[in-house]
């Protein structure tokens, strides 16, 4: 049974249809909602499962069904749905997770006032996420990708009432947008020249050969060709979404969201719509690879950022001391990585690393979720310690998640996914930086894992809250555990020796290379490892921490360093002191424009308006009425002269008339004077 | 004796017998009346020479015949009031005793 | 012809000279107006209608009305309507200065070589007045009703009492 | 379609309820109310009506009547629908009702307030589809009265000021136009609007304007210009405007906002491009200046306004500023990009239509809370209002994202075209307005934020109740409409792509 | 049959003329004119008479005069007899040939007015160009008349009454001018004929385009009617007869024969207006529908002229008398300035005739509001501080 592309929007359809079932239930039906939700997410899961067998039939396939939305001009704006391997694998992983994350809920929200109301937006979340993945169009996509903003904007901000909530969601909602910008940009460059926004029509798409060969052959007067300024604009957009540098700051801000939130945001939709959008427009990104004269490939700025994320955010994580906020930079730092295997050339990598992370991440978040929820919301993991044995589950699930994040050989799927990053940015011959900086953050981050985990589950409890913790209810557990066999399985689909999934993503058989093409690189980063795990183990779980004020170990060594890394390298403190300083100093010289500039005008022309009547009627008074006064008086004096000269006597002045008048025509008749 | 000129003996008549009342009569209304006639007479003349003149259809005579005597309304509501004022003032309707114009 | 012209013009010239003559004012005033209305016979025979009729709207129906208001307004009792006789000297005068003009106009009419126009009647509509005073004559006409507006407001104002200016006076 | 005349029965039938209220001075407070609502829904009705009647897929105007009106001044009463007008009259038709309700528990007068409220509905009616200069100009004028009036009697503290600014203001802007139209006249001898663009697409208005001096026809563009871009307001003369806004009643606001400032656009689209393209051509440089200003500064501004309803009535001029942006830079280009100058129009006339539902709504909103919070309506007088009213707010926040452009609400398919056509006529012009589009979702979300967000406080602290059902009768429709029109754009696209094709196909160089 | 019906008049004279020779055919046909509308009116007057006093009755509970044959239709005729055999008494100090004159000419004049009235298709006496401005001319003189039996009569009651009487005819020609102007206006001619042709048609069929049947003929025919009441000195507006201050007006010093003159005139000039009246707003000989055109065309205009007769006595009958400086007021500030307004309404009638469409209905509302709100306004004015008076010692 398969899955006509035709009906792939069902996908993200259901969990639409369960969110605006959400929306209408009242805060008492709880069940309604989050039986919807869940009932959603698993037919989605389904069919997305179809959908996958659909696209493997042939690989290579881009199947669509395209539609006209509406009229525009002479011709029609069209939209439409895509199923490739790509797309396909993202929906079962999205459904998957999302399904798990949704049942954790159930346990997590459950003394929530508004339980119906967090699966609602969940379901939002989720079908927003699978509109970015089947959309056969950046607009739809573009579409999706707010709507994931808008979504997460709810969610984070769920506890509103919570100022630091609230503050968090909108900085979120605020910064992705800024990314949006550059992606809203980029597209409507890219309608502009190629005149359509669909992937993939029948040769006629945005991704196909003759789209591309347009792009990249036409170049801006820098140099850059076409291509690579709408793709760097494109990639704006995955910047913010994805939290990379210089974007990420919202990203770790965004933990003030239910901790099922911060799983979903991290795992399966909102941080890997980024990576799926560079991965989806890939060949536009690399159309410009074939160019040599160019000053600058997109891919090249693509690998440089995510090399800097997955370092900065591995060397954050070391100093942070709240249990989700390390979990968030070291997916902050993964993410790099994924950005790191688009860059220099593998997006096979870097989605199957995606996939990987998404397990255990997942698996990470939730099983923190756990902890916090049996530790009655305490996430200070100073204040934790000791609950390995109280929560054995968690703690067992909890354990694979940090293995496989740390790249723990051979068992684990981060390892894999992670070794086919390192061995493809081996084989990039830009630069070797971006190699040097992932095995570093492989240090790092098996490094700060160990420290998470010590802190946490060993030694023994630091506050009341982890003395009397108690395990989960099992509704949290077995999400747990099926995401830790999951975690370890995943990884055997992509491995040297196997690369089924590599090769079905690309639609082209790639043969399996030897165990001992790479071993160099595997060996060096097995050490790495190992090194990075041990060093945590020396330093945290040897000597555990016995009071919550006590001193971490490294601040004990270098404090000064520790506080700057604690605070995240200020960089808050710097987009305030830069971007929000021009900004508000723009709204204030707009607002005084408005007040002082543009009214003080419109004030001064009515003043003149004022003044010219004051002026004009001086005028009148003075000048006009002046000078009549006087013509006036002379008048009346020339009239007194001849008014001698009249008697008064009516008759006479008639007879005076009558007389004149006859003598008049006599003189003139007899006068002969006519 | 032509017809016009018929036209124009009575008309001048009129105009005499008019002079003669203004000029004779010292009530100050009689003295307007003799003048009203005097306007008719010339009147008369506008009409007939529109009718025995050399373009009748140019209506001029009886134009210029509606424009008098609408003025002489007004002379007559104007002269009859200034009678009145004057009558009011001096107790007296007599022409020759209306020679101040002071009041 | 001529005949109805002659028998007009005596009419009204007769009836001119007597109400010019008679001592009792309300009786030369009736008389004017029936020396109007033959004037406005005259324009009849003429053949000008509209003249005729505004002639009697205008002289018969307003202007003897004004006359006779203005007599009973001027008089303390009934006896005043009929006036003491003029001076001799003033009469003889008024004749000499009146017959001198007479005999001037009626020579000047006699004496000219006048042409004499077409013998039948010339017609000439209201409407094709009116279609003059709207059009070309507007301004006449325009000028003309300022004129009466002007004249009726000064005659309310003139016969107006104002108590507080007689009692000045 | 028959003979009844269906635009006259459109323009007429609000000022028929004006009169019938005017005419009843005793009716009770309830029934008048009643009846000025039943006559402002006779617009939506008979629009529809028309709609139904309207054969979507012809670009000229339909349902015509031309009657001679004055002879010697050779002016006729000439009424048409075109997609544009049409578009405009369903936005009238939607808005008022609305506005009416908005100001449902307002006691001051009812019966006056309806009155007011109707004449002023015809008069921008009559605007949207008077085909000849003079009715067309009387109706512009005529709208002003009521609106004064409304803003005047019924506004807040400051309300005398800013009706007589507002008046001032435009009637100011209008006497240039009136000089302009005065002048067209003598040179042409015809206002018609249909004849003076045939006359200018000949290129003989500009040559029979110059023939009375040469100076004539860029006065005249230059007086035309003015007088709408007060109307819009085109930045930057759009100081009455937050005043104003802020100052009228709620129903009033909603009304100017969602009606009347689509005036002056319809002006700028219907009168001064036809009329004048190589004028506007010249000036289009500067004038994209000014509508990015527009955009820049309205944005930038509204982060400034700690009072919420100056806060909305600057994002109107950022908003109107978009439709302008796209005219012009299309009157910028001249023809050369047919795909992106569809799109820029198409786009302007969607977020015509779109901005009033959205800034209409917004406006409700904010005198929603105005009358929760017994007149105050500061940014920071309220605190957690979504707490306390989640549906209110569910609503609210409807307007609010429907304003700042999310997709799959209406605002942003409209915003999504301008800038695509004007990306593609002149890139830096869409860039620099991406500026804008980033500021509106910051000050937007702060409003969000402070308002409803947090803990409860100010005015949310005590009773705050959630939204009544005469808020819902109107905030539902307008949400379910923002939902629709933004998941199916071809609604209303639909209904004047001919005459954006038209346009686009038609353009002079 | 309609036609035969309609020129039956016509057909009677010619009848009659036939008798006489060529040369005096056109006098025999006038004076036929003259005989034929003095005996008609002499005979409507007698029965005009006979009608108020009935209708009066009626209107006061009481039957009226009934004892001179069948329903006492004989009674003008006993009245007549009675006038003419009473003796004819002149005051000593009379002016004795103004006296005589005064009702001599006051019939005279009223009877002259019919001379431009169409009476039917065929029927009207003179057919003049300037037919208006004859009736009012003919009109005018009739107060020369009322002013010579004033004067004449010696008597200061005569002479009071004679002056209330000329104030009062002036005061009301102005508003009875401004009321017929509009219609000269929109039909272009002074000829009463022609007026009542351009009223002719129907729309539907059923409504006639007579004058009055528009804002400004409906507000012109009432201010022609009030105006034409006063006119005629008929109650409310009979102040020179009232006869509780001014025993019996101009004619208290005249009896018998003379007496019976000045009654007639009366009557003839209500006639006369009334019929002008009917002339110019009410469609004159015009047949109310289309279809009843079968009735011949004076049958309609005595119909109407009765009609409007009879509403003026059902105002004598209900109206109370006016005070002098009411009545003056009435004209001067109510009457003339409504009668300008209406004349500049029907000069936006005129301009605005070429409007079609729903600019008609424009058309009218504007047409009605300038009458009607200057009409309430007007009103208002005047009728302020105007309260039902209150008797202080009645209760």
């Amino acid at each position: 049974m398969n899955l006509p592309v035709q009906l792939l929007w069902l996908i993200p359809a259901l969990p639409l249809v369960a969110a605006g079932i959400g929306a209408l239930t009242p805060r008492g039906g709880r069940p309604i909602a989050a039986g919807a939700a869940i009932a959603a997410l698993i037919g989605s899961f389904i069919l997305s499962c179809l959908a996958l067998k659909t696209a493997l039939v042939d690989p290579a396939a881009h199947l669509t069904a395209n539609f006209s939305w509406f009229d525009l001009g002479t011709g029609t704006f069209r939209l439409g749905w895509l199923l490739d391997p790509l797309n396909a694998f993202m929906c079962v992983m999205v459904t998957f997770v999302g399904t798990l994350i949704f049942i954790f809920s159930l346990g997590y929200m459950k003394e929530d006032a508004n339980f119906t109301r967090f699966f609602c937006f969940l379901s939002l979340f989720a079908a927003a996420m699978l509109g970015i993945v089947v959309a056969n169009s950046l607009l739809l996509l573009f579409v999706s990708w707010e709507l994931v903003g808008l979504a997460s904007y709810l969610l984070i901000g769920f506890w509103f009432h919570k100022p630091e909530a609230a503050a968090a969601a909108k900085k979120a909602f605020i910064t992705t947008r800024i990314g949006d910008l550059g992606l809203l940009l980029g597209m409507l460059w890219l309608y502009d020249r190629t005149g359509t926004l669909l992937f993939f029509d029948n040769g006629a798409g945005c991704l196909e050969a003759g789209a591309l060969a347009g792009l990249s052959s036409a170049t801006l007067c820098s140099g850059l060709a076409v291509s690579t300024a709408i793709g760097l604009l494109i990639f704006c957009g995955a910047v913010g979404k994805s939290g990379q540098f210089p974007l990420h700051v919202w990203l770790p801000d965004a933990m003030e969201g239910p901790t099922p939130v911060s799983a979903l945001i991290h795992a399966a939709t909102m941080v890997a719509a980024g990576v799926f959008l560079v991965a989806r427009v890939y060949p536009l990104m690399s159309a410009d690879q074939a160019l040599t004269n160019v000053p600058l490939h997109a891919l090249t700025v693509v690998a440089a950022i995510g090399a800097i994320t997955a370092l900065m955010g591995a060397v954050i994580a070391v100093a942070q001391n709240d249990i989700k906020r390390v979990l968030a930079f070291s997916t902050v730092s993964q993410l790099g990585y994924m950005m790191l295997a688009l860059g220099v050339g593998s997006w096979v990598a870097a989605i199957f690393h995606l996939l990987t992370h998404a397990f255990f991440k997942a698996l990470l978040f939730l099983g923190a979720g756990s902890v916090i929820h049996a530790a009655h919301h305490e996430q200070d993991i100073r204040q934790l310690g000791g609950l390995g044995p109280k929560l054995k589950v968690t703690f067992a699930t909890f354990a694979v998640g940090m293995l496989a994040l740390a790249g723990f050989p051979f068992l684990f799927s981060g390892f894999w996914s992670k070794e086919a990053i390192l061995h493809a940015a081996e084989g990039w011959e830009v630069s070797h930086l971006p190699l040097i900086a992932g095995l570093i953050a492989v240090v790092l981050t098996a490094f700060y894992m160990t420290r998470l985990v010590s802190e946490t589950f060993f030694g023994h409890g630091r506050s009341h809250a982890s003395e009397h913790a108690h395990e989960s209810p099992a509704v949290m557990t077995v999400p747990l555990a099926i995401l830790a066999a999951c975690s370890v399985l995943i990884g055997f689909v992509g491995t040297p020796a196997w690369p089924w999934l590599q090769s079905q993503l690309t639609g082209e058989p790639v043969h399996p290379h030897g165990w001992f093409e790479g071993a160099g690189l595997m060996m060096l980063s097995i050490l790495l490892v190992a090194f990075g795990i041990g060093a945590g183990l020396a330093i945290y779980a040897r000597r555990t921490r016995v009071t919550a004020s006590q001193r971490d170990p490294i601040e004990a060594k270098a404090p000064s360093l520790f506080a700057f890394l604690g605070a995240r390298m200020k960089l808050d403190e710097l987009y305030a002191a830069t971007v929000g300083k021009v900004n508000s100093a723009l709204a204030v010289v707009s607002d005084g424009l408005d007040r002082y500039v543009w009214a003080g005008i419109v004030n001064f022309l009515g003043r003149l308006g004022e003044f010219a009547g004051v002026v004009y009627r001086e005028a009148d008074e003075e000048g006009l009425n002046g000078g009549f006064d006087t013509g006036s008086e002379t008048l009346r004096e020339a009239g007194k002269v001849y008014s001698r000269s009249q008697t008064g006597d009516a008759h006479a002045y008639l007879r005076a008339l009558a007389v004149g008048f006859v003598v008049l025509v006599l003189v003139i008749t007899l006068g002969g004077l006519r | 004796m032509t017809t016009l000129q018929l036209c124009l003996v009575i008309s001048s008549l009129l105009f005499c017998i008019g002079l003669v009342g203004a000029l004779s009569r010292s009530h100050t209304i009689l003295v307007l009346l003799g003048i009203e006639l005097m306007l008719n007479a010339a009147n008369m003349n506008f009409i007939a020479f529109w009718r025995f003149g050399a373009s009748p259809t140019a209506a001029t005579g009886v134009l210029f015949a509606i424009f008098s005597i609408a003025v002489a309304a007004a002379e007559a509501a104007v002269g009859l009031a200034l009678v009145i004022a004057v009558y009011r003032h001096q107790k007296s309707v007599r022409l020759e005793e209306a020679n101040r114009l002071k009041g | 012809m001529n005949l109805i012209l002659v028998l007009i013009g005596g009419l009204m010239l007769t009836a001119a000279a007597v109400a010019m003559s008679l001592r009792n004012i309300i009786h030369s005033a009736l008389l004017l107006i029936g020396s109007w209305l033959g004037v406005s016979f005259f324009y009849l025979w003429a053949g000008a209608e509209f003249v005729a009729f505004a002639q009697v709207l205008v002289y018969v129906g307003a202007v003897s009305m004004v006359v006779l208001f203005a007599v009973l307004l001027t008089r303390r009792d009934r006896q005043d309507v009929v006036v003491a006789p003029e001076t001799r000297t003033r009469a003889i005068s008024a004749l000499l200065v009146g017959g001198s003009v007479a005999g001037l106009l009626v020579s000047a009419v006699l004496g000219t070589p006048l042409a004499t126009g077409p013998a039948e009647t010339p017609t000439l509509t209201v409407k094709d007045l009116g279609t003059l005073l709207a059009g070309p004559q507007a301004a006449g006409l325009l000028i003309a009703g300022v004129i009466l507006t002007v004249a009726l407001l000064g005659a309310v104002v003139l016969a107006a009492t104002d108590s507080g200016k007689e009692d000045a006076s | 379609m028959n003979a009844f005349p269906w635009l006259s029965a459109i323009v007429f039938t609000p000022w028929i309820g004006a009169l019938i209220l005017a005419l009843l001075p005793k009716l009770s407070p309830a029934a008048s109310r009643g009846l000025a609502l039943l006559f402002s829904f006779s617009t939506l009705a008979f629009g529809l009506l028309a709609a139904s009647g309207f054969n979507a897929s012809q670009a000229g105007y339909q349902l015509v009547e031309q009657h001679r009106w004055i002879s010697s001044l050779n002016v006729d009463y000439h009424l048409g629908l075109d997609g544009m007008s049409l578009l405009l009259v369903l936005l009238t038709g939607i808005v008022s009702p609305a506005g009416l309700l908005a100001s449902w528990r307002d006691e001051r007068d009812t019966r006056l307030f309806g009155l007011f409220f109707l004449l002023l509905q015809g008069a921008a009616l009559g605007v949207f589809l008077a085909l000849d200069f003079f009715p067309w100009f009387l109706f512009w004028e005529l709208s002003l009265v009521p609106a004064f009036f409304l803003i005047k009697l019924w506004g807040g503290p400051g309300a005398t000021r800013a009706a007589y600014q507002f008046v001032v203001y435009t009637i100011g802007g209008s006497a240039f136009m009136l000089m302009g139209f005065a002048a067209i006249y003598a040179a042409t001898g015809t206002l018609s609007f249909v004849q003076l663009g045939q006359l200018a697409a000949q290129g003989q208005l500009v040559a029979k304007l110059s023939s009375l001096s040469g100076f004539w026809p860029t006065a005249v563009f230059l007086g035309v210009f003015l007088g709408l871009a007060v109307k819009v307001p085109l930045f930057p003369f759009h100081s009455w405007l937050p005043p104003a806004y802020a100052e009228a009643p709620t129903g009033g606001s909603m009304f100017l906002t969602g009606v009347m400032s689509k005036m002056g656009v319809y002006g700028f689209l219907r009168i001064l491009w036809p009329l004048f393209p190589t004028q506007l051509h010249a000036a289009a440089q500067p004038l994209l200046w000014l509508a990015l200003g527009g955009v820049v500064f309205g944005a930038f501004a509204a982060m400034r306004q700690t009072d919420l309803k100056r806060m909305v009535a600057y994002s109107s001029i950022n908003h109107l500023s978009y439709c302008l942006l796209a005219l012009f830079a299309v009157a910028a280009a001249g023809t050369t990009n047919t795909a992106a100058t569809s799109s820029a129009l198409s786009g302007a006339l969607l977020q015509m239509f779109n901005h009033g539902l959205s800034a209409s709504a917004l406006f409700f909103c904010v005198g929603a809370l105005e009358a929760r919070s017994g007149g105050l309506r500061g940014l920071n007088d309220f605190g957690g209002a979504r707490t306390a009213a989640p549906v209110f707010a569910g609503l609210c926040g409807f307007a609010m994202f429907s304003s700042l452009g999310l997709p799959g609400l209406n605002g942003f398919i409209g915003e999504f075209l301008i800038f695509r056509g004007v990306w593609g006529l002149t890139p830096w012009a869409a860039a620099v307005g991406c500026l804008g589009l980033f500021a509106t979702a910051l000050f937007l979300l702060t409003f969000w934020q402070r308002v409803f967000h947090g803990p409860r406080k100010g005015a949310v602290a005590g009773e705050f109740a959630d939204a009544s059902k005469l808020e819902l009768t109107v905030l539902v429709p307008l949400a379910a409409l923002m939902l629709l029109f933004g998941l199916l754009p071809q609604l209303l696209v639909g209904l004047f792509n001919p005459l954006v094709a038209t346009w686009a196909s038609h353009l002079l160089p | 049959m309609t036609a035969t019906l309609e020129r039956l008049p016509l057909l009677v004279r010619d009848w009659i003329t036939g008798f006489f020779p060529e040369p005096v055919r056109w006098l025999v046909s006038g004076l036929l004119a003259i005989v034929a509308i003095l005996a008609v009116f002499g005979l409507y007057f007698a029965y005009l008479t006979l009608a108020e006093r009935k209708f009066l009755g009626r209107f006061q509970n009481r039957p009226g005069p009934n004892r001179t044959g069948p329903f006492g239709l004989l009674q003008p005729f006993a009245d007549a007899v009675k006038a003419l055999t009473k003796e004819d008494i002149v005051p000593q100090a009379a002016d004795k040939l103004l006296h005589f004159l005064a009702p001599c000419l006051v019939v005279a004049f009223g009877l002259i007015s019919f001379a431009v009235i169409p009476f039917g298709r065929y029927l009207i006496p003179v057919d003049l160009d300037a037919a208006v401005l004859y009736f009012f001319a003919a009109g005018v003189s009739s107060e020369l008349a009322l002013f010579m039996a004033g004067w004449a009569s010696h008597n200061k009651y005569s002479m009071i009454s004679a002056m209330r009487a000329l104030a009062q005819l002036i005061s009301y020609e102005l508003p009875l001018l401004l009321a017929v102007v509009p219609v000269i206006m929109l039909s272009g001619t002074l000829s009463t004929s022609k007026i009542v042709v351009a009223q002719g048609g129907w729309t539907f069929g059923i409504i006639p385009h007579w004058n009055v049947l528009t804002p400004w003929g409906f507000a012109g025919f009432f201010i022609f009617m009030i105006a034409a009441v006063a006119e005629t000195n008929r109650s409310p507006f009979d102040l020179p007869e009232a006869e509780s201050e001014l025993i019996a007006g101009h004619l208290t010093e005249y009896s018998g024969f003379k007496y019976a003159l000045f009654f007639m005139a009366e009557y003839f000039g209500m006639s006369a207006l009334c019929g002008l009246g009917v002339t110019l707003f009410l469609g004159g000989w015009q047949a109310p529908i289309d279809i009843l055109q079968v009735v011949p065309s004076y049958v309609w205009f005595m119909v109407k002229l009765s009609c409007v007769i009879f509403c003026l006595m059902w105002v004598r009958a209900t109206l109370l008398r006016l005070r002098i400086d009411q009545l003056t007021r009435l004209a001067w500030k109510f009457l003339v300035p409504l009668g300008l307004i209406n004349l500049g309404n029907a000069a936006f009638w005129h301009l605005s005739a070429d409007w079609s469409g729903p600019l008609q209905i424009v058309r009218w509302a504007i047409s009605a509001a300038v009458i009607v709100i200057p009409f309430v306004l007007i009103g208002r004015t005047l009728s302020s501080g105007l309260a039902p008076r209150t008797y202080r010692y009645a209760t």
